[in-house]
């Protein structure tokens, strides 16, 4: 465990995150907490099809998993539903590029969980309708 | 397997009792601890003490992985499929509660049955007494004259109220192995829950989720090298998940406002307040040296020893012998005009430590007619001289009694 | 008292994290345990271990008797009037689920009312809310803005309704006493009985059931430097004997039948399967420790560091202390636009452990408009220069964050 | 512990215990068990007014509770019922004259516990009839 986990990137999404926010007519919105520190992520999302249109999030928590969220909307902005089944956890860890301690990995997981939570849910509802 | 090695492990194993080593004969009731266990407990507590989930710090991560993995041990001890698949409880009578007041309360009705069997030890009877007061029957399966489960009676006895049928692998006064796969799978064909009891068979033997098929399985960790106060409640995720929670309060929630919460994921929903850290490492250090010496040798061994005892027991007269014919790892036997406490108290004089009374099992006492049975049990650390040695201090017995 | 010579006792104290010295501020989450804890439990497996109560043989003597004793230890610690009234159980969270499950589920009707504060942990909340589906009403009294209990609202709130008052005596974010003995006396004027979740005080003060009056009181053996997984439910008798069981099985029974059963006498009546006497024998010398050195002198310890603590915290620019006025043996805070987490991931970086996160008690949190704190807790082993570094460390997370 | 609490008296009481029966008119019925090893005794008493008339037991368990409720009856038959209420376990450990070890303390006691239930239920039922 090391202090290089609040460098530069992670600092500024925490201080100034670009994706926070709430969408009017969202399709979905997930929410989850974690309740060993009672962090807190929503995320809205519109759907153009298959393909996010626009993406938002709102929440209460540490640096962390604020900042992990915040990075996470903008890699996945854009992206089609099977992009986001298919980008795990790991590929998030890598692009977050720091080393996180096992108990933080919730902190930097929360957003994740949501957003595929968020989409599954997506998913079902139109399977249903269809 | 090195039964000489092995025995250098558990420290207790050089205690004297009235000038006599331990021969210690009452592992079905709780085992001896090997010194790894002893200092797995004595390391955590040292070097990682905290309580787990709940912080940041560089402690409570060491403690929370090891909590953690120590489950992971587990899933893959018993073949499970998942973490969210282990609830750590206290013990294997905690396990059956679950079923009964978090399961089988919310699920059955007036009119649904309950299948055991008289064999079952009162951790598998008094909590399903519980649903009665609801209108549900329970219904005991017999055992045939040479101790085993009669499983046409049980076939006979499978309707379409039975809900579930909670049987014991192992019995823990006659040694039988159970058909466990076979009640398993007529279970299921009725559509009932399956639940096992492996107090008594995890200690010894592999056991498989997965091949078995149960619903739900319960063991508890003193029995196997571990300390006291942890245990496992197996449980398939499907019906975990529906299930409501046992014990409301701590750590098993996700949100609380003033007049209701929300649950925790499995497996914490079940796990209320501080867990046992120091349960779960015990636990995980005894499965290792299990494993290290091989649950087939520790059974292998198991069934030397009850074939000695019961081919030297054969020969003191007087002596009756109430285990299964199948019965492995244990004998249970009456001394005619002795109660089994005497013998026990006697025994000790010698320094010899047997389990005697109703062994927590009177259904299965009335049913052999009998009042208490003394009980003679082994596990790895065990010899063929302890069992000649306990063998020969019956005589000693029945001096006293003039038999 | 001698904090230098306590600190030897415990082993864990000279670990390094980060090649700092471990300073251990969370004691209130759990405490740390002196080797003579330790060795009790080791000594304990390496010569007496046993399941007790079953059996004849001396090992199990020895097994029952030290349960027992531990037993008895507890009784006069807070001098219960005899050993019916303690049960041992695995934490606070058990024994309130005791007290909910067993006695309040059978003896609370729709329109009865259980009084709570909004300080409580969620061990003594969630529990009571499955009382609400019986239609029995939960209501929280609330604190003034010096976060001490506000007295003339419990007054108010307390109706011919309150069948139950369950208040803790210490808050574990606030570090407040509540004037429990001035509670207990309203609450049972009015007829109601009275609960005090003794989880924060006992471990630090004398707590005496016979004067403070109260009806049940639970604590955890594992904040007060005995072994995971042993706590303690007081009940007076004459309720106890009233109540019945919470879990079934073995050992907390009289006798079996196929379809009904009798239960044991108090206390094993509540005591269900293999106990944990090595928890018990863990908390009975970790009892014998707090005596030697006395309640009083460990109080007062707490009462200067809290204060040092304080003074200090002050000065720290953009923290905002929210501990209540008369708090003791902990500080709770914020530090202005860093999480809770964060404070406490970066103080770890320097060996320093303190709790961050809800503290399980959201309520509070949501009262004091916070979603989470970060706390400082002492206990006899901490000293004024592990305050010392852990205040200064503070600069450190101001300087990551650019405060 | 040792052997020595197998002593001859206890084995002779134990092998023919002189107050083993029943009472077919009995003023009370008194039974327990030992909920450790099932040890069962259920006492019958004749109540001659304040007196001990009549009393048997029946019982199963083993020779150290047998026999210690068959010298129990020796010693307290024709006695008062304030007698018996005086009667404490120190003074019947000092009649049995053998040296108990904790759990076996229970097998010698059940007996007293049983005739003392008995002799209570007796008064109370006495007391709300006058
Ligand atoms: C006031 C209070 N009550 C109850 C508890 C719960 O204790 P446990 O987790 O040992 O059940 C705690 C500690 O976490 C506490 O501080
Ligand atoms: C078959 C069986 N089931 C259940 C139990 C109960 O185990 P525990 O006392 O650990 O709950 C035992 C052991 O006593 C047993 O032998």
């Amino acid at each position: 465990m090391s202090l290089e986990i609040y460098h530069e990137t992670i600092l500024a999404h925490y201080n100034n995150p670009g994706n926070s926010g709430v969408i009017s007519d969202a399709d979905v919105i997930s929410k989850d907490n974690n309740p060993v520190c009672g962090d807190v992520v929503e995320i809205q999302v519109k759907f153009n099809g298959e393909r996010i249109d626009e993406i938002k999030f709102q929440g209460q928590g540490c640096a962390i998993s604020l900042a992990s969220v915040d990075i996470l909307i903008d890699a996945i902005k854009g992206k089609t539903v099977d992009q986001i089944k298919n980008f795990r956890q790991e590929d998030f860890l890598k692009l977050l590029g720091i080393e996180i301690s096992p108990l933080r990995l919730k902190c930097a997981l929360l957003g994740l969980k949501v957003l595929k939570t968020g989409v599954y849910s997506y998913l079902d509802n139109n399977t249903e309708s269809t | 397997m090195n039964v000489e090695k092995i025995r250098e492990d558990f420290p207790i194993l050089k205690r004297k009792i009235n000038n006599h080593p331990l021969v210690f004969l009452d592992s079905a009731s709780t085992s001896q601890k090997p010194v790894q266990v002893i200092n797995a407990i004595k390391n955590y507590y040292e070097m990682n003490n905290a309580n787990p989930h709940r912080s940041i710090y560089q402690l409570c991560d060491e403690a929370t992985q090891m909590y953690e993995d120590a489950r992971k041990k587990v899933v893959k001890f018993i073949n499970a499929r998942n973490d969210e698949e282990i609830i750590f409880v206290r013990n294997t009578n905690e396990a059956m509660n679950i079923i009964v007041q978090s399961y089988a309360m919310d699920n059955l009705k007036e009119g649904d049955e309950v299948l055991l069997t008289v064999m079952e030890h009162h951790a598998n009877i008094v909590p399903w007494q519980m649903l009665q007061k609801k209108g549900v029957k329970i219904k005991f399966v017999d055992i045939k004259d040479d101790g085993t489960l009669d499983m046409d009676k049980l076939k006979d006895m499978m309707s379409k109220n039975t809900k579930i049928v909670s049987v014991t692998h192992k019995s823990n006064v006659l040694g039988s192995l159970n058909p466990i796969n076979e009640i398993g799978k007529i279970s299921h064909d009725n559509g009932s829950l399956f639940v096992v009891d492996g107090a008594q068979s995890v200690p010894n033997m592999q056991v498989d989720v997965n091949n078995i098929n149960c619903d739900f399985l319960a063991f508890s960790g003193h029995k196997m090298l571990a300390p006291m106060n942890i245990g496992v409640l197996y449980g398939k995720k499907e019906i975990l998940e529906r299930m409501e929670p046992f014990m409301r309060g701590s750590d098993m929630i996700k949100e609380v406002q003033l007049t209701e919460s929300t649950w925790n994921d499995l497996p914490w929903k079940f796990e209320a307040g501080t867990p046992n850290v120091e349960g779960a490492v015990g636990l995980s250090t005894a499965i290792d040296y299990l494993e290290k010496i091989g649950l087939d040798n520790v059974e292998k061994h198991e069934e030397d020893l009850t074939k000695h005892a019961l081919e030297r027991l054969r020969d003191v007269e007087g002596v009756k012998i109430l285990s299964a014919k199948n019965g492995n790892g244990m004998v249970s036997f009456h001394l005619s005009g002795v109660h089994s406490h005497d013998i026990a108290y006697i025994l000790n004089d010698s320094g010899i430590a047997i389990r005697s009374g109703h062994m927590c099992a009177q259904p299965l006492m009335r049913r052999l007619g009998v009042q208490s049975v003394a009980r003679a049990s082994f596990y790895l650390y065990n010899t063929k001289e302890e069992i000649d040695k306990f063998v020969d201090s019956l005589e000693n017995v029945k001096k006293v009694f003039k038999k």
